[in-house]
């Protein structure tokens, strides 16, 4: 059930460079699936802005959330501390169908803030005692964040555009070398990077996760299609039937 | 407090209902309340066939107000008729159809299609979308063309007729007195404006579709003149919409001369937007020295 | 980095110039800063006698803009030249004047008025200001109304004239090519559109004239397309303005296509607004990957 | 010298009904003269604020503000708190030229928000040994302020609309059942309330200061003007050449 809540920060940090880690407490947290998303409000803008959940305790009934700052919406989200209160929209979106799949070996793909979905992912797959391997790329080392957390899940392995940390180039580059065994993928991460993985790894069943800008991000407004393989004529949308795909549902533009 | 306003086909409970395009059908904001708290609602467009739209992005945001081109997606009439309106039988509240088109016969077809279903109260012709290649905004400012598309859908319509108009005239008026000539029962007023955001980093539109409509708080005072001048010239009934976010912009609408209002934009940022507003409007109302709606229709004339 | 731009008769430091009607004939923001950091100055609208204006109030507060209906209050083109415009002689900027009237005539005398005049660089012949009963707007709104008074005044006139076009047009491209037509040299774009805001209290207008208007970031996605609409059209040079706050949302301006900018409202939040802006300009520029202003006009264009 | 600047707030707090008094920290202070008002921008709103200087504290380099909540924009400037900044435009406008006038006995009339610039005046003329009687006019007690600081320059009278404190009534009554002795009278207050007094101390050599919506606040766009009795087709700047007029120099509608 979708609910619009004030939600009350209880922790929020800076992990790299613009990047920062907030955890919000709400008694729907435990609701939150890996892959979806919330949708928060911000004084002085029109519109929402989508993060997605990168975490869940339900234990504390709390929920992470990890962004970079891109724009006016995610400064001013930067500059809110413990204790202030965020307009939220939540649950949205699908998530990654982990119980209907029979998993042995995950492999995660992840792309800047493409990442921050996955580490709930792969934790989740994880305590079903699924294998996990980790594939991530960040601009630069100053852009890394969650190293450690998805060590503790799996190998894992970095790529920084400058080379500045792990290979130099990008995830692509990484999965060619390592060439690993997996029966699913799971990507998130801006679009050419899904592009160049869903490419890559075409014929392996898998999930990826979209990008796009939204209006309502409930499903009434048709911001945010996404074409269709079988028909491009047809579409879906991105905040409700998506952000989670199958690998060889939608077009990428 | 007496919220009750009555319009050519429409008696509605409360003057607030949700602006088409940005309210679907109604699905997914149900979830968020009871939709029998709506004065009424307006669905998203509907055209002959079913339409892709534009492609992505569709939106941006703007200092306070948004761009969209979304390009009339939506499943085709029949499918609305069959897939869609029937969930809102369930709700007290009258449903309004939007009807748009690239051509008149596209237009008169989707009305002859809509008469044949009872989950509707009433057509609000949509001449005025800006993000269409043909059609839309051409029949929204041109005189004579809106009133040869209204005339043809008022003689296939058996529900009152709507008619939307564009904001992107010079003259309001002008339009307003062209489809009440040709029978328009009453306005809807007012669309989007067009306008463009340069994405800086692309050096590009961001809008896909190169221009969209300018909805928000932004057009709220192009929107409550566009009205005031109307009501002046013309007796026609008007919803009022643009850029309508708290129970004090409502009030502003029925003071300028609608006799109700529709609420766009403010959904996205509040799904509780409409229930807020209508749950306020009578604490406002009294605040401001009124008895009751429609007693404030108008009464900010001089 | 190079911030000059070139204008027809105007070769500026830098594309920032303040607004018409928004810095007084300058006197009083020489007070904040150096007049001559400025790539130019436009002063406030002259006609051909002294005019009082509207009623006040004149001003209204919007969502990210403003309503105002000053009414063209001025001294009258004579002392305009007598008693204004000496004081910028000491400035190291180019002046433009902007021209206003009622009736071809008066733009025409006032325009032969400002050619005795040596200190301007440029006329604004303002066609488009809608908070005035008679003349003003009309000749921003028709082509043909529109290219008369340009082709009279720029027979009058020994300077270049920038025509300032109104936005309250359905088609923008078709009034910059009909005052190009009749020998614009560059064109201004864009003036307020018509706005309401109504006082709930005492349920008329807040402004007296009851409409004013609109200007501020609110109306800056009208004119980033209705200049990019232009630019596409049209090879004439374009100072831009509508809602400019800063030097992102100047360089905007200057990818749709302008050639200079104009910052109106935004010196009344910060009478520093210009000097900040031609300060940021140059890393903003860098930012995006640009090496002067001329390398970004019209690079917004795909 | 006209500037812009950011102000750091001293003191913030509330001191009737709706009504607060902020103190702030300028080196400018000491220039502020009675009858001038700076000019204070607020985040989200386009236009600044036109707020009367109430009082001046050369050494502290502090001067005082008491404001209303009207409207949004002062709702906003009652959150504010001791700490905070504001960026105030100062000094604006005219003043009430107290050294230029030969006075034994001045007679001070405000209402409401027009009341603040009458205390700082008030308090310059007692400095220089000048009588001063108020005459003061609220809503209700609830509005009242400063009737104890009034008091201690001189006697004061109250009005209320309501009856509630004070006379029943308007600073016109007041006014007409003291008929009291004064060279010099000095109002500020609604627009209605000063058409009462001037017309009823019409003869008398006295000082206004006007009100209107004001867009620049430093006389560039001639939003604020008033017509002036001797010729009605011109004006003055209420900003600029305002907001204190002579009494018989304007045509108040
Ligand atoms: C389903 C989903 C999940 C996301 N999860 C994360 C996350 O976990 N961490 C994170 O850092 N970012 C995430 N993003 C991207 C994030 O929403 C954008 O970075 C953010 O909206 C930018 O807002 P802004 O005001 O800073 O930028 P601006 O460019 O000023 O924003 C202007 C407008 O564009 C929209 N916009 C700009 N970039 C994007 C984008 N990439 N995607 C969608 N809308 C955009 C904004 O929402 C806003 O409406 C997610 C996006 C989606 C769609
Ligand atoms: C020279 C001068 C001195 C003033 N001194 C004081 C003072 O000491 N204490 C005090 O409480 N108030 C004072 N006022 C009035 C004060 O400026 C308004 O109450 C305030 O601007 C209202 O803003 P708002 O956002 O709360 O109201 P809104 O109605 O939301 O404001 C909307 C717009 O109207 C303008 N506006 C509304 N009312 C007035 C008004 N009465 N005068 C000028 N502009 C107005 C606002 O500035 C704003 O631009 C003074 C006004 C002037 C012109
Ligand atoms: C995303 C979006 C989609 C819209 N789709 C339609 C539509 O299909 N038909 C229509 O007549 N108006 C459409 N509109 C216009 C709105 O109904 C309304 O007239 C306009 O947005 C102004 O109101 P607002 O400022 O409250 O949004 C749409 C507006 C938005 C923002
Ligand atoms: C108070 C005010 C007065 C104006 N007076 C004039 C004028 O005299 N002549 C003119 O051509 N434009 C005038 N304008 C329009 C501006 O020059 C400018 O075109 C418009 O405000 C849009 O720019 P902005 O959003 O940066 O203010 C005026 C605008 C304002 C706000
Ligand atoms: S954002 Fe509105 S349908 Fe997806
Ligand atoms: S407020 Fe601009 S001239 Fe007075």
């Amino acid at each position: 059930m979708i609910t619009k809540q004030l939600l009350t920060i209880k922790s929020h940090m800076q992990i790299a460079e613009d990047t920062f880690e907030v955890v919000l407490h709400s008694p729907l947290a435990k609701e939150l699936k890996p892959g979806q998303f919330v949708h928060i409000a911000l004084a002085n803008h029109m519109l929402r802005r989508p993060v997605s959940v990168a975490g869940v305790d339900t234990e504390s009934e709390t929920f992470t959330i990890i962004f970079k700052i891109f724009g006016a919406g995610t400064r001013e989200l930067s500059k809110f501390q413990a204790g202030d209160s965020l307009d939220v929209i939540l649950p949205c979106g699908s998530y990654y169908p982990v119980d209907q799949l029979e998993i042995d070996h995950a492999l995660i793909v992840g792309g800047g803030i493409g990442v921050p979905p996955l580490y709930y992912l792969a934790k989740t797959l994880k305590e079903k005692g699924i294998k996990v391997t980790s594939v991530l790329g960040f601009q630069s080392k100053e852009q890394i964040f969650y190293e450690e957390k998805f060590q503790a899940l799996g190998n894992t392995y970095i790529a920084t555009n400058d080379g500045s940390y792990g290979k130099k180039g990008f995830v692509t580059d990484i999965i060619n070398e390592l060439n690993p065994a997996f029966d699913y993928f799971f990507s998130c991460g801006p679009t050419p990077m899904l592009k160049a993985v869903s490419g890559q790894l075409d014929g392996h069943k898998g999930y990826i996760s979209l990008e796009e800008r939204m209006g309502c991000g409930v499903g009434t407004c048709y911001a945010c299609v996404v074409p269709l393989k079988e028909d491009p004529k047809k579409s879906k949308k991105i905040c409700k039937d998506g952000p989670v795909f199958s690998a060889n549902e939608v077009i990428l533009t | 407090m007496n919220l009750t306003t009555r319009l050519p086909g429409l008696t509605l409970k409360n003057p607030v209902m949700p602006a088409s395009g940005c309210f679907g059908f109604g699905k997914e904001y149900s979830q968020f309340y009871d939709l029998s708290e709506l004065g009424a609602i307006i669905v998203k467009a509907a055209t002959g066939e079913a339409r892709y739209g534009n492609p992505t992005p569709r939106v941006a945001e703007t200092s306070s107000g948004m761009l969209n081109a979304i390009g009339l997606q939506n499943p085709g009439v029949e499918k609305i008729i069959e897939e869609e309106l029937p969930f809102l039988r369930s709700y007290d509240t009258p449903v309004i159809a939007n009807v748009a088109g690239s051509t008149v016969e596209e237009y008169v077809k989707v009305t002859e299609t809509l008469n044949r279903s009872e989950d509707i109260a009433a057509i609000e012709l949509n001449i005025s979308c800006p993000n269409v290649k043909e059609g839309g905004v051409q029949f929204g400012t041109d005189p004579s063309l809106a009133k040869e598309v209204t005339y043809q859908v008022k003689e296939a319509s058996d529900y009152p007729v709507y008619v939307k108009l564009s904001p992107n005239v010079s003259n309001i008026v002008e339009m307003a007195k062209a489809v009440a000539d040709a029978g328009a029962d009453g306005l809807s007023m007012i669309n989007t404006l067009t306008g463009m955001q340069i994405n800086l980093k692309q050096r590009k539109p961001i809008i896909a579709n190169k221009t969209g409509g300018l909805s928000g708080p932004a057009i709220k005072p192009i929107a409550i003149r566009m009205i005031y001048e109307v009501r002046q010239a013309l007796d026609i009934p008007i919803i009022g919409m643009g850029g309508i976010i708290t129970a004090e912009d409502a009030l502003e609408f029925l003071l300028a001369g609608a006799n109700a209002v529709a609420v766009g934009t403010a959904n996205f940022q509040n799904p509780l937007a409409c229930p807020e507003i209508i749950n306020d409007l009578p604490s406002v109302l009294k605040q401001y020295g009124f008895d009751s709606v429609e007693d404030v229709i108008g009464k900010g004339h001089v």
